[in-house]
């Protein structure tokens, strides 16, 4: 069956990509893996100057599913454009930048300096800083300043495609969705973390250093399902979807609801191996399942009228 | 043959260690050897049962204790929900494992070295004994908790010197610690190499003592891990300039004055 | 262990309570354990006139969690208190009614109805309802709505302590527990479900007919005792606990993080006496950890400076 | 003893029925008895291994088959990840299990009664069999897809006349209806009384004849559940009068006059 995807100025091989933050700069994987055989790699969460992250420990285990608050610990995206993406086959697979800051002029920088890099498929806009200037609310929890994140991007990334990650945690994502997307944004990749909170009670202590932290894998799916769903339904520009993928089966549902590709995060850690067997597995299921083609598939939940 | 691969092994045998305080707490677990190419003294692997299905999410880092071309061993302290049920493994079920991984142990044949191991932190010394080609040159001193058959003591302190001493009532621990800095004492003057696995107290120790007598020492980390290949950054340290390095990849091994503990 | 608490008007016999919709009237439960052993029990959602509540399918089972649009099935309230409400113990376990409706006036007048029934020990407030007057926003994410509701019951309540039980689904939880607290409320209970989704794709439709539901079980535990965390923080009102609390020590975690007590909702469907089990686990786990009591350990979680 | 409880059992024996088409798809299951005081023919029971901790949460239901002071058995066809799990159990291995659930068939000794089961269906009526004064009145109707030793028939063959044809060609369906059809009609001509069990559609083609043949019939449903016991209302089906009734504790047997498929 044929797997290619275009959407929103990207074409990829097949609808898999990984989620930034779980799969390094991609070359921790080439080991376990043809990298090149990858729809996309969202890399690592980079910011203008290098970040330390927050402090240990960083991670918890919870019911099928993790905590994580790394803190966007990165090299910085010069580090990242000399040292990481040279040795990536960009040529050969969609190489997707995450740019993190915690204002627009700094996305904007951000946006401006990966625009001129031939190796970048993409940017991926993560709106998960608080913003101090603001209050300590989240940018990603506020469709004003979505909207003005994304135009800054969208200012200086040159022909590089936009793809704005949104948060779940918010009253209603297809504000933040209709935000982006009147910024200008090219797609839509959802969801990011859900907030969460572990303790224990023996050392009656939170078991992250930061406190709060953001849950992801299998647990969150539905969560994810719901805002994928609702978000296209709710705009026009295409829509990855993320948030405990851990089968082809899961992959499918995602694309069911309408969702162009999607992103395998927490499941990289299954085995590393996971993202490049959900490849074969995704065009083997769509065939069992009697699906004619993806895009006939795409979207084709049948609603209660 | 790879140089580092995932693969899904078999389980060839999973058999308890020695009388317990604590039944069923130490196990010496044999699988079926991944095809690689080769692994040091030091280097760990991730395992991860194929019948956890979704929850525990995380596969469990362990010392690889020996490996030939047929078995891997490893040595399995039961301490929570995932390590309970990897001693529950039966002969033939699969598991996944990735590996090998992290760097290894210094070895330095003709220099004398002193093992300091710290309960399970054992393990990793099994194998660097067994490869080491001046086993003569080196002295393991474990501190144990448990019995000591409960640990592979015996059969390595028939190729190297042995010292033990069980930490059992509370005033043992002291004793522990003074016979720990005699031996770091003993081994600075000798201009000798410290290697050291086992509970972040007793690194701490051993990272103390050797900055006071100004020997070399490598310590082993134990941080919790979700990927174990340098991408999820959830296991880090902080190295000698105060930088998050990963500890699966950068480690699990340090030099005793390059690393925060 | 003196496991009594009081808090907001109530007295329960120990900390355990079970969660609405998920202990049916209560009776359902008595072959299973002594009703008079838990802290308190909440009954099923009621409103003003009986509801036949959504189509089915109406449950789904989720990684480590479930999914359910009941759509508030019950018989009113009417029939709540001439049928089921005369043969529970409510002289020995605290029997707290679980209120719904679609506009604060409703509220008001299921208080007034409640206010006068002897075997009622609280009233708690479910606004889960969407507000199709402002726009199918539901009550529970607009903390004005939230405030007006509370202050509705709170009017008609008598002396019946009113509980305002809080939804998950919104950017900022602690508004919404501030305005619950403003318009007078005696204790809140969080969290409700997380709303969710969940699909099929071989027949390519949702698995629940009301294609959104509530996502409740041990994969929200992380969210919950976050939301419990923050709301602890920014209110002076005593906090209930809910949210896949599946064992004692989940149970002590949200006690740890301040919560007055707890209340158990899916983890009735582990086993019919799970709940009961619970009230001896609690105890014992407290005494194992070496905790002084109940009220030495609530709250008393460490934060980092 | 006690009428109703929730136990921790044991497994005593899973076992494999049958020569398989799809192996391994239909399983005996015996369990310890729980102390109940009686359990009737129709009813269930909640099953939930003590080895699934959290991932799946729900108990799953199943007919019990029969049950005397020591055994119950169940008849279990593997459909999902549950009953996956389900019958892979050893004997040793602990279930919670509670019941017995829901109401029963109707049993009227002196009456012709036509048991009319699809598949899997079959599994109450091992116990109505048994425990019929009057075996002479019953005949029993089997609609089945696998090869006809996957199911109890030949044992309950014994007992009362039975009856069976294999759904496996395109064309067969229409001949198993044909012949239901002209079961029911016969049994309305004789003022019987009709109990069935099996998929939706099966029951939805019993209703209709019966409806048209103006006989007494029953069905039983199986929608899926949570609670088990009436709680949590995931499992309602609308009773004659379009309210929503729980299958678990108005049914699972139904007049088939007085709800909606
Ligand atoms: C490089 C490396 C090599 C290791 N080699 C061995 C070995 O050879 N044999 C062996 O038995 N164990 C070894 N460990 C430790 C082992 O991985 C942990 O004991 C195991 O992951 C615990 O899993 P669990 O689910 O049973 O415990 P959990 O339920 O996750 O935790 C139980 C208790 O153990 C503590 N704990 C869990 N993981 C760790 C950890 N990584 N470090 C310190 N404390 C932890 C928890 O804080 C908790 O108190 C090694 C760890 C690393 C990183
Ligand atoms: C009162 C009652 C009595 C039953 N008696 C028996 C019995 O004696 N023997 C037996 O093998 N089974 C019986 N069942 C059905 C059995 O409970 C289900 O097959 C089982 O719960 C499926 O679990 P699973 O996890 O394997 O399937 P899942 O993974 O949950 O589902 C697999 C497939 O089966 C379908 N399915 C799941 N549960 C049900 C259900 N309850 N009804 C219809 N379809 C379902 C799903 O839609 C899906 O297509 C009974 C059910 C009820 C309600
Ligand atoms: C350890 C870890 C680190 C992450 N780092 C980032 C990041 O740097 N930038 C980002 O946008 N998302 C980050 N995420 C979020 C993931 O990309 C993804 O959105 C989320 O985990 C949900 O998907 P999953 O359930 O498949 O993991 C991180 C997630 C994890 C688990
Ligand atoms: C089947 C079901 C029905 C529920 N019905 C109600 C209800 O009527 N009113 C209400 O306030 N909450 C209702 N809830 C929410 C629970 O009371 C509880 O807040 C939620 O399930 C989270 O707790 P848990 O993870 O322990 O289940 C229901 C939950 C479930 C699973
Ligand atoms: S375990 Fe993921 S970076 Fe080390
Ligand atoms: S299964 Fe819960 S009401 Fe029937």
């Amino acid at each position: 069956m044929n797997m290619n995807v275009s959407f929103g100025g990207l074409s990829l091989k097949n609808p898999v990509m990984t989620a930034s933050g779980t799969f390094g700069f991609g070359l921790e994987f080439a080991p376990y893996g043809d990298l090149t055989k990858l729809g996309g790699i969202v890399v690592k969460g980079m910011s203008l100057k290098p970040r330390e992250g927050n402090p240990m420990p960083r991670i918890a285990e919870t019911p099928c599913g993790m905590l994580n608050a790394i803190g966007i610990q990165n090299p910085g995206v010069e580090n990242f454009i000399r040292q990481a993406l040279p040795v990536l086959p960009w040529k050969e697979v969609a190489v997707v930048a995450n740019l993190y800051a915690c204002d627009a002029e700094e996305f904007g920088e951000l946006a401006d300096i990966l625009a001129g890099e031939e190796g970048i498929a993409a940017l991926e806009v993560n709106v998960s800083c608080p913003n101090v200037k603001e209050g300590g609310i989240a940018f990603g929890q506020d469709p004003k300043q979505i909207c003005k994140v994304t135009e800054a991007v969208k200012k200086k990334a040159g022909n590089k495609p936009v793809m704005v990650k949104l948060s779940p945690n918010v009253t209603d994502i297809t504000i933040c969705a209709r935000a982006a997307a009147e910024g200008g944004a090219d797609s839509l990749s959802l969801i990011n973390t859900l907030s969460g909170m572990a303790v224990d009670i023996h050392n009656r202590k939170p078991r992250i250093a930061n406190v709060i932290a953001g849950l992801s894998g299998p647990a969150i799916k539905p969560v994810a399902l719901r805002c994928v769903h609702q978000v296209v339904q709710a705009v026009d520009i295409p829509v990855v979807g993320i948030g405990g993928i851990a089968s082809a089966e899961d992959a499918l549902e995602f694309i069911l609801v309408g969702a162009h590709a999607v992103q395998v995060g927490t499941a990289n850690f299954l085995r590393p191996d996971f993202s490049f067997d959900l490849v074969d597995e995704l065009e083997k299921l769509l065939e069992e399942i009697g699906a004619g083609s993806l895009e006939e598939f795409r979207g084709s939940l049948e609603l209660p009228l | 043959m790879s140089l580092r691969n995932c693969r899904n092994v078999k389980v060839l045998e999973v058999s308890p260690v020695g009388q317990l305080k604590r039944p069923d707490e130490f196990f010496e677990i044999k699988l079926e050897y991944p095809d690689w190419d080769g692994w040091k003294p030091g280097q760990f692997v991730m395992i991860r049962p194929a019948g956890w299905e979704l929850d525990l999410l995380w596969a469990r880092p362990f010392s690889i204790c020996s490996a030939d071309g047929d078995t891997l061993t490893l040595f399995v302290q039961k301490v929570g929900r995932g390590t309970g049920r990897i001693v529950a493994l039966k002969p033939g079920d699969t598991v996944s494992i990735w590996g090998p991984l992290g760097n290894s142990f210094a070895m330095e044949p003709e220099i004398p070295t002193l093992l300091l191991a710290g309960g399970i932190g054992i393990a990793p010394f099994c194998g660097y004994v067994e490869q080491h080609p001046h086993p003569e040159n080196l002295r393991l001193f474990l501190a144990h908790r448990l019995s000591l058959d409960c640990y592979p003591f015996a059969a390595l302190s028939e190729r190297v010197e042995g010292v033990c001493m069980r930490d059992d009532q509370p005033e043992d621990l002291q004793k522990i610690i003074a016979v720990m800095k005699e031996q770091i004492v003993e081994y600075a003057a000798k201009d000798g190499l410290i290697l050291s696995c086992g509970p972040t107290p007793f690194m701490k120790t051993v990272q103390r003592f050797a900055a006071e007598c100004g020997v070399r020492a490598q310590v082993s980390l134990e941080n919790r891990m979700a990927c174990g290949v340098g991408a999820c950054l959830g296991c880090v340290t902080k190295d000698g300039s105060g930088h998050h390095v990963q500890v699966c990849t950068r480690g699990p091994v340090f030099w005793a004055d390059k690393v925060e503990l």
